[in-house]
């Protein structure tokens, strides 16, 4: 049984990506939306982090998110995976439930 | 009032809580749709974390914002056969509260058992 | 599969509308089904005929109305949140003695039980808020 | 002392209105002159004058209104907000083809330079929002 | 010249506070209003952040936001000084201008 | 449109932008705001900290999401007389961000001197 969690918001913002990841297991993931893409890229202060987290669980990042942002040109964070919202769709189906942290 | 709902499936639903109360409405419409939802016949658990353990604080007082005090509303719950409240430990302790500054009896949970319980789950609804 | 969507914010303030929408449009060009969209909270604001946007920006109430009537998609907005930000169909007209009504088309106004019966009925719901 | 404030947000989701109402009225309590209310984004939805809200809670919006008339402060609403949003005065509605106005009795709708104008000719602006 | 910073999200969800003390002076004074006061009261995981935040800064909580959460019967952190809408009021004018961290 | 203001009083007005831009209405009100503000005659600054430093990012593609790409207006500034954009260097480098990324040119400021910026000014509009 796993979840696809959601997280909308930024972490430099709000806590809501490390509140998620705190209760989270291995099996979950997790896709960033909205203003929350803005750390899936490389070269933040929480690249480590996420990095870390990426060993740990599945992390998605929503594409057309990131190219609102201008922020294509940078490379994501090692370990995760970029979709569009069909790879959103997909992810909702392959999971058992979804959780929004919002 | 909603009929009840005759469809004969029963899901598990958690009302998963993360707010303070009274900044957002969220906490007030979290409690409204585990009432309507009561109708239905459901396996309904709710659960506070994070900030949302404060809509649980005893003697909230909102005249000199002139607020509903709806924090009462939680001590109906039982009547609705709402009794799965969880609370996690951890949450309680980095904001300096126990038990016993809570308006209702809940069950503890630790925050590694977050996962388990929401595994149960059909349905996650965030507020 | 069949999907439904819960909307908690209202239009262009935030992105979560545009999310949802993004979500339902390409949920039906992926084959599943949208069986209902409930608009609670701030999100019954979606769903007034008021609303002149920009003519170069994109205009998230028709966007919702002609996905309702393509698809038969469900657009339901929570009554208890129509009354508190003024979202008012014939009935909630009369039986709350108001002078007009702005329920865009495809919109439906109904009660929380709505959420409760989608979150029954569909085999996934996802939330969109801030 | 003149004050102005601005409202970004609408009634009953977020505190934001309720914290400025009070203390816009602390303020004139303690005898200073409130000139401006600016509501802005989702504050705008202050200004409908289509809600009802439940019997035992506050109505955010005629509060507004009273305030306006007993004390005359000009509660000024942001028409590009107000477009994007839904809030229609008579102008608007022959304006932009509506069937309706729905713009509540002591807000009228302007533009953003209500705003600039706010803070240049008020001691302190004081902003509430999410 | 100082100015009267208003913050109204608790630091256990949103940087805001954080992202205010970092960038004012001793001269200036933060006022929590909202959910923010959660964490003028003793005894969270952030006392003592604000303990020295206190030594450095004028630190003030909005009381009915503090009474309507249900915490008036906590102690506040040492260094906080209650205020209600009047004092609000008195505060904004005793400052050059006021910012509100949103 | 606004008419010119004929008031005489010029005010310094700071707009503190600290949001990224598309997951809320912030970004694109603020630049509205300061296009309408020039009318008036005031002394305007932008200031960009935290998550507002993505404002002004390069490149930003929103036809996928259906948003207007309001960012090339940045570039409109200088005709309104806005020219003072300050960006804090410590917002930028802990998102991995330069001075190259950036769509406008800017001053960059210290952490430690937003406070003698703030200082200066009659008016904070905070976006």
């Amino acid at each position: 049984m796993s979840t696809l969690n959601i997280v909308n918001k930024s972490p430099f913002e709000k806590r809501s990506l490390d509140q998620c990841l705190s209760r989270i297991g291995s099996d979950d993931a997790v896709l960033l939306i909205e203003d929350a893409v803005v750390v899936a890229m490389a070269g933040t202060r929480y690249e480590s982090d996420l990095k870390s987290a990426a060993a740990a669980k599945k992390l998605y990042v929503l594409t057309p998110d990131v190219e609102a942002r201008g922020l294509a040109d940078k490379p994501v964070v090692e370990g995760f995976t970029q979709v569009d919202y069909k790879g959103f769709v997909a992810l909702v189906t392959e999971h058992d439930r979804v959780h929004s942290w919002l | 009032m909603e009929e009840e709902y005759a469809g004969g499936v029963e899901k598990k639903f958690i009302y998963i809580n993360r707010r303070a109360p009274h900044g957002t409405v969220y906490a007030l419409e979290s409690l409204e749709t585990v009432l309507i939802g009561a109708a239905f016949d459901q396996d309904v658990s709710m659960l506070f974390i994070d900030d949302g353990v404060y809509q649980l604080k005893k003697d909230q007082s909102t005249d000199s914002i002139e607020f509903k005090n709806f924090s009462k509303a939680f001590r109906a719950l039982e009547m609705y056969d709402v009794e799965k409240l969880f609370v996690e430990a951890e949450s309680l302790q980095e904001r300096g509260l126990s038990e016993d500054d809570l308006l209702v009896d809940v069950e503890l949970v630790k925050r590694g058992e977050v996962k388990d319980l929401i595994d149960q789950q059909d349905v996650v609804l965030s507020f | 599969m069949k999907f439904s969507i819960l909307v908690n914010e209202g239009p262009y303030q935030h992105q979560a509308s545009d999310s949802a929408y993004q979500f339902a449009k390409a949920a039906l060009e992926s084959g599943h089904e949208v069986q209902r969209v409930f608009f609670y909270h701030d999100g019954v604001n979606n769903g007034t005929n008021l609303t002149t946007p920009p003519q170069d920006d994109r205009h998230i109430q028709k966007r919702w109305s002609e996905m309702a009537e393509s698809n038969k998609v469900d657009l339901v907005l929570c009554v208890a949140a129509c009354q508190r930000r003024g979202i008012v169909d014939e009935g909630e007209r009369d039986r709350n003695k108001k002078d007009a009504t702005n329920v865009a088309d495809g919109f439906r106004i109904s009660g929380l039980g709505q959420l409760i019966e989608a979150a029954i009925e569909s085999d996934r719901l996802v939330t969109f808020g801030d």
